[in-house]
């Protein structure tokens, strides 16, 4: 099954069940997926269909899963700093301000440090906040904070958790593009599980699209246009209604045109 | 931990996971319990050994051989039986009574700043009353029988509990407590379903710690007057020099520690099953 | 209470105010609430005395087990006035603290390494728990043994009583720390320092002060036994003294110094709790 | 491993000139007593000379450069101080002495300090009046101690047998009497006294039964008469010496009594007069009335085993 | 200021600032607002506006602000079950299983609760997670659940605080018909934040866009466009880009046309 070009990351026949004294739950079903290093990937599917824990698994989080996932080769043993997280919650640490949370364990007297941490404030709109605690932080300022601080390690390749949620339509804009200069100037993976069908082509080199209970991939489509997208072109809109099409099938829903998703 | 738990990543082995989990749960069930034992037995083996070479004074520290004969005698003739049963219900009275009141006491100042104000600084201050000092009041005021000892247990077991009700409810995350106002909870309701599950961790650790005084209050209770009970047994070997007993009563109040901490880890596996929390590595 | 904020709020809402005015006025309702707190907290403890006072003068109970406030007052006065107060004062404080920090720092320190790592907690726990609830009166000789009957016997006495409040808050509030922050450390790659220090630490952080309150407490409370044989100073000793010679004031003068200190250092460490969880937002009452 | 018997012959060779033992004696020298003191001395002659410096002075020429003095609640704690060797001398009651010696402890007897130590038997108010009345009652004591061997001796001898003892320690006892709960107990000196005073009738004392009268009893390890086999000579010798000292100044030593227990001369002269110190260590009396008490615990099952207090005593 | 047809919740000149030791963040100024009877409203500002601490403020929750806050004539004194509220996280109780979480303070032996939470189950799919713990739940899963637990008890008032933001397009646009059908049945009066432009012209009879530092009315767009709406129809496509200019007023983005939110 393995592609010719050696891939970053190899995902081959992952099942995932959890199991708890009311019964189990088959989360992931025979996941075969291959990530090239540089790639954008986006991961679409319904809620409660194994994002989340595809992600968790991708980043070492959970070992508990059958079959085989590899990064450059090697089988993933845990979580380390050059797999980036944002997880779907901000889960900012209360007991430290925005500064330090997104410091975390690096000092923020270290000049290098303090210098980047102040950097991706002002990248993140957050500033006047710095020595704000969390629980003085609105939902959408949680999550940026939250973004900020995967940010900062600058890891090779970064997991993200549908982490423009809890934002308005400006800020999270803003945030894409923060994303995508990222993504070009590092050469990071990017790994991005989104809710959004719009975001997910905007910024993706392929969309994976989940399907739920057991979750298992129903389809990947590849965005081949060039970068910078708009919304509103034709092939746009074509790639749209494609990928719409494939997550009709998954669902039984006829509110389509009404709602005109 | 979790990393040995697993089964090894590549192997098809999600069929099977169920039954090997069980049975890794039972595999560290009994090397828990090894692990457990290991400390205690080196130290029994050692005793006994520095002991029989003359070492270790064998009044002072009889041998655990010694004390197991002591014990046996005990219990032959019905003596350990009687005293313990006896002592039980005295510490299980004091503690069922401390306890219930400290928990009362501790929901109470924990929920509503007026009480907290008025009893807490009163609570803190009697904390600190040693209980030798004021046996003798006690006996004055509710005699030498089985009141004065239970009450005195009691006192004893008030405070770890008051202490850890009242803190675990200041602990409970204010956003819980919105979301039951929102939703409209009667004060009844939203102690026992927010209060008491949220404070549930710090309630259990202080039934352990309430248990352990009581049983310890037994020693100081069962001075006042009394014939019977293995906190008598105790003081009573001790003014006759009969060590052994002494530490038969010292063997069975450590097993008591242990029996009490078992029952209540067994509640929080039954009870706090829903927390998501630090298990150790 | 809330409401009263609120009317307080309306009733000077009317006009834009400026910050330094509302902090002002948050300083000065505080300080209100500080004020009214103590007065409310020390009524209780009035009442009991001029009850106390009262049945006594009433000849209610027996001066020779319970003498009256001011006949202690009396006592105290006496012993303050020698000098002695503050020496035995002195003496039980230093024994207590020296004993408190062996005690608590080693109940921290095994509390951390049993709640870090599992299989310490399987090979220790279960001995500590045994050693938890094995009575002071009842090995006594064996303390002796090993320690003699200076200070290091007395120390010792303190420090065993206040090692396990410490050593259990600690483990429970290092248990308690949700997994979820766990999972944040390892994606960040925290050391094991680190995650000790700028996770489980402050996480545990209410546990282990709680720990501080229960610990202190027994360790002020250890002097009694502590201080029973071979010693001629100390609050413990005064109550001993005074049982052994039968005078009921002296008695009761340690017993308040117990109450009034134990209270004191208790609000210290209550103070530091709100000074160190200033981040949580958690029920207030 | 009870190896109690040999050592009877150790002390033997304590004939020898002082000259030759006098370096391997320890420079310290550790006492114990019952009693809790803001001076940290002991009554009687013992204290006394500590008190005076006496003591010291002599053993100074002995090479005891540095005595530890520690105080008891209770004799079982002094004798399991012993035990452990962190005492190497004490004085307590003979009840407890004798208990301690019938478990085993590696003890001997060198000094009978006091041969009068009275136990007083005290009724509740409207309780009982006469011994007769106790048939069926609650009765208090300090278990292990004098009293306890007077009570249970009177009864004994009495004949009365269905008397309920209850171990309970002197101020709780005295909360249960006052409160009416036990029908008497056992008190000493200066409390009893005070007990008389406020009116709770006096049942008995042991005045009347000079065999139930308790003595005291000064015991030192072997383990450190091995060390220094001449220390029961020159203990009572110094002991002596402060007894002397202390009989020509008799309003001095009241005085310092009553510091001690926190009461008045006038009351100590009475129940701790001056006469009561023996000037020798053991008396015939004092050595029969031993007899009777070892006697006694032995029949009663309170001690473990007998022991031969002739082999027990070191007579210097 | 008062209108003539009396309103069911006015809020007249309402100021909210935080305190804390590093300096004071208005989040709230001179907001004055009228809601009638049965009315949606939909709320719509850039993150950090302050919409959490306005609907909070209307619930109840926080009485410490300056203004007047009315709900059918009388100041409002704290949250009652007349007013219900889903947060912006779910705050699930963890210790209670799904079922519990919806009943909460009712009983599930009561059959018509019972029989209404099942219902309720249904209505948000989570048919088979009964009885799991919040833990065990996806974002989305728990969020539903959220929903859920408010829609039982039937609210005079209801105020969403981004209640689908965790939801993928299909489950969301399911949740939405299911809250119109409610509101139209009950003639419940909701206020209702969301980021999602299309869904708050989707939704409400008026959209009321806040402007950030500090947290004031900007503007308040009425939709006068009958129901059921399409979003593929010009009438709200011209809506669309009357509120994107309001907001556009307020941030300076000119982002807009190349992402075409
Ligand atoms: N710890 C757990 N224990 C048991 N079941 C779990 C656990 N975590 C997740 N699940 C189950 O696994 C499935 C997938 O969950 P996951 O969190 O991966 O969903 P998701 O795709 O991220 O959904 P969402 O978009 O709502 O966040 C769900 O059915 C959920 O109930
Ligand atoms: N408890 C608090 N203490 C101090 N400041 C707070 C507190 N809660 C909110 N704030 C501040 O008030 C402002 C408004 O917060 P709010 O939560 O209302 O924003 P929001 O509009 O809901 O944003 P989002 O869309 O990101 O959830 C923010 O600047 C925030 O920092
Ligand atoms: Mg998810
Ligand atoms: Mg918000």
């Amino acid at each position: 099954m393995k592609t010719v070009s050696e891939p970053l990351l190899s995902i081959e026949h992952v099942n995932k069940t959890f199991h708890s004294n009311k019964g189990s739950v088959q989360a992931l079903h025979d996941i075969v997926l291959h990530v090239k290093e540089g790639e954008f990937l986006t991961v679409i599917g319904p809620s409660g269909c194994g994002k989340s824990t595809l992600l968790k698994i991708i980043a070492g989080l959970d070992v508990q899963y059958a079959g085989d996932v590899r990064l450059g080769g090697q089988p993933i043993k845990g979580p380390g700093i050059d797999k980036g997280f944002i997880f779907q919650e901000p889960r900012l640490f209360p007991w430290l301000t925005v500064e330090k949370n997104i410091a975390a364990d690096l000092s923020l007297r270290d000049p290098a440090v303090r210098e980047k941490v102040n950097e991706l404030i002002a990248l993140v709109r957050l500033e006047g906040f710095e020595k704000s605690y969390p629980r003085e932080l609105s939902g959408g300022m949680a999550q940026r904070v939250a973004i900020a601080r995967a940010l900062l390690r600058n890891p090779k390749v970064l997991l993200l958790d549908e982490p423009f949620g809890a934002l308005d339509a400006f800020t999270r804009t803003h945030m894409q593009e923060v994303l995508l200069d990222i993504w070009q100037k590092n050469k990071t993976t990017m790994i991005f599980v989104t809710h959004d069908i719009d975001e997910a082509i905007y910024l993706a080199n392929r969309v994976v699209i989940l399907k739920p209970r057991p979750g298992a991939i129903r389809n990947i489509v590849p965005i081949d246009l060039p970068l910078p997208r708009k919304k509103t072109t034709t092939s746009f809109q074509e790639l749209r209604l494609k990928v719409l099409s494939e997550f009709e099938k998954i669902e039984e829903l006829e509110l389509i045109d009404s709602s005109g998703i | 931990m979790s990393q040995s738990v697993s089964p090894a990543p590549g192997l098809p082995g999600s069929r099977k996971g169920l039954l090997t989990e069980q049975q890794l749960r039972s595999r560290q069930r009994l090397a828990r319990i090894g692990l457990g034992s290991l400390v205690p037995i080196l130290v029994l083996a050692l005793w006994q050994v520095l002991g029989d070479l003359g070492i270790i004074s064998s009044l002072l520290f009889p041998t655990p051989l010694r004390i197991a004969q002591a014990a046996v005698r005990l219990a032959q003739t019905g003596e350990l039986g009687d005293n313990l049963k006896i002592s039980v219900l005295r510490a299980l009275g004091g503690f069922a009574l401390g306890a219930s009141l400290g928990l009362a006491f501790g929901i109470l100042v924990g929920l509503f700043r007026q009480t907290e104000r008025a009893l807490d600084p009163t609570v803190q201050m009697i904390r600190m009353v040693p209980h030798l000092a004021i046996a003798p009041l006690f006996i004055l005021w509710f005699g030498i029988g089985e009141t004065s000892k239970v009450l005195l247990i009691a006192k004893g077991a008030f405070f770890p509990l008051y202490i850890n009700a009242y803190m675990g409810i200041r602990g409970v995350d204010n956003r819980l407590f919105d979301v039951t106002r929102v939703l409209g909870f009667s004060r009844w309701k939203q102690i026992m379903r927010l209060i008491i599950p949220a404070a549930l961790p710090n309630i259990l650790l202080g039934v352990r710690i309430s248990l352990g005084v009581s049983w310890l209050g037994l020693v100081v209770a069962e001075l006042m007057g009394s014939t019977a009970g293995i906190g008598y047994l105790m003081s009573d070997a001790r003014q006759f020099s009969k060590t052994p007993i002494v530490f038969v009563g010292i063997l069975i109040f450590a097993s008591f520690g242990i029996l009490s901490d078992a029952l209540v880890r067994l509640l929080e596996r039954k009870w706090l099953s829903w927390r998501d929390s630090y298990q150790g590595r | 209470m809330s409401n009263a904020v609120k009317a307080l709020e309306q009733q000077t809402s009317l006009a834009e105010r400026d910050d330094q005015a509302e902090l002002a006025l948050n300083r000065a309702r505080w300080l209100k609430e500080k004020v009214n707190d103590l007065v409310i907290g020390a009524l209780l403890p009035v009442l009991i005395v001029v009850v106390w006072q009262l049945a006594g003068d009433f000849g209610l109970f027996s001066r020779e087990f319970l003498p009256t406030p001011l006949h202690i007052a009396g006592e105290f006065r006496t012993l303050f006035a020698s000098g002695e107060l503050v020496q035995h004062l002195a003496i039980s404080l230093q024994r207590a603290a020296v004993g408190f920090l062996i005690g608590g720092s080693l109940g921290l320190v095994f509390g951390f390494l049993v709640g870090f790592v599992q299989r310490l907690e399987f090979m220790l726990d279960p001995s500590f728990q045994m050693l938890r609830v094995i009575p002071h009166l009842a090995i006594a000789p064996l303390i002796i043994l090993w320690f003699g009957f200076g200070e290091t016997s007395k120390i010792v006495i303190i420090a065993a009583g206040s090692f396990f409040p410490m050593y259990m808050n600690t483990f429970l509030g290092i248990r308690s720390v949700d997994q979820k922050w766990f999972e944040v450390a390892r994606v960040l790659n925290f050391s094991r320092t680190q995650q000790i220090f700028r996770l489980i630490l402050p996480a545990s952080l209410p546990g282990i002060l709680l720990g501080l309150r229960l610990s202190v407490a027994i360790s002020w409370l250890g002097l009694v036994v502590a201080e029973l044989i071979g010693s001629q100073a100390g609050v413990g000793f005064l109550i001993n003294f005074g049982k052994q010679t039968a005078t009921t004031e002296l008695i009761f003068v340690g017993v308040i110094v117990f109450a009034v200190i134990g209270k004191l250092v208790d609000s210290l460490v209550r103070l530091l709790e709100r000074k160190l969880l200033g981040w949580r937002d958690n029920f207030q009452g | 491993g009870e190896r109690t018997i040999s050592t009877g012959a150790a002390p033997t060779s304590s004939g020898s000139n002082s000259g030759a033992t006098k370096a391997s004696v320890p420079a310290t020298l550790s006492y114990g007593y019952i009693g809790t003191s803001k001076l940290n001395y002991p009554g009687t002659a013992e204290g006394w000379g500590f008190y005076k410096g006496i003591i010291q002075e002599e053993l100074k020429k002995y090479g005891i450069t540095d005595i530890k003095l520690t105080a008891f609640p209770n004799g079982p704690d002094l004798s399991e101080s012993l035990i452990s060797g962190r005492l190497d001398f004490g004085s307590l009651g003979d009840t407890p002495a004798i208990l301690a010696k019938s478990t085993g402890a590696k003890t001997r007897f060198i000094t009978q300090g006091t041969t009068d130590s009275i136990g007083y038997l005290i009724g509740k108010k409207n309780g009982p009046k006469t011994l007769a009345d106790l048939k069926g009652k609650t009765v208090t004591t300090q278990k292990g101690s004098f009293h306890h061997r007077y009570l249970a001796g009177l009864l004994k001898e009495n004949n009365i047998t269905d008397v309920k003892i209850v171990h309970m320690l002197r101020p709780d006892a005295e909360a249960a009497l006052a409160r009416g709960e036990v029908d008497a107990m056992t008190n000493t000196g200066v409390f009893a006294l005070k007990q008389i005073d406020q009116g709770y009738p006096l049942i008995d004392d042991a005045t009347k039964h000079p065999n139930l009268i308790g003595t005291s009893a000064t015991v030192v390890s072997e383990d450190y008469l091995s060390k220094n086999p001449d220390f029961p000579k020159i203990w009572n010798e110094v002991r002596l010496k402060a007894l002397n000292d202390l009989k020509s100044k008799p309003a001095e030593y009241y005085k310092f009594l009553a510091e001690l227990n926190n009461s008045t001369p006038e009351l100590m002269e009475k129940v701790s007069p001056i006469s009561g110190i023996k000037d020798v260590p053991f008396t015939d009396d004092g050595i029969k009335l031993l007899e009777g008490t070892k006697k006694f615990l032995v029949d009663e099952k309170l001690a473990e085993k007998d022991i031969d207090i002739k082999q027990w005593i070191l007579k210097p």
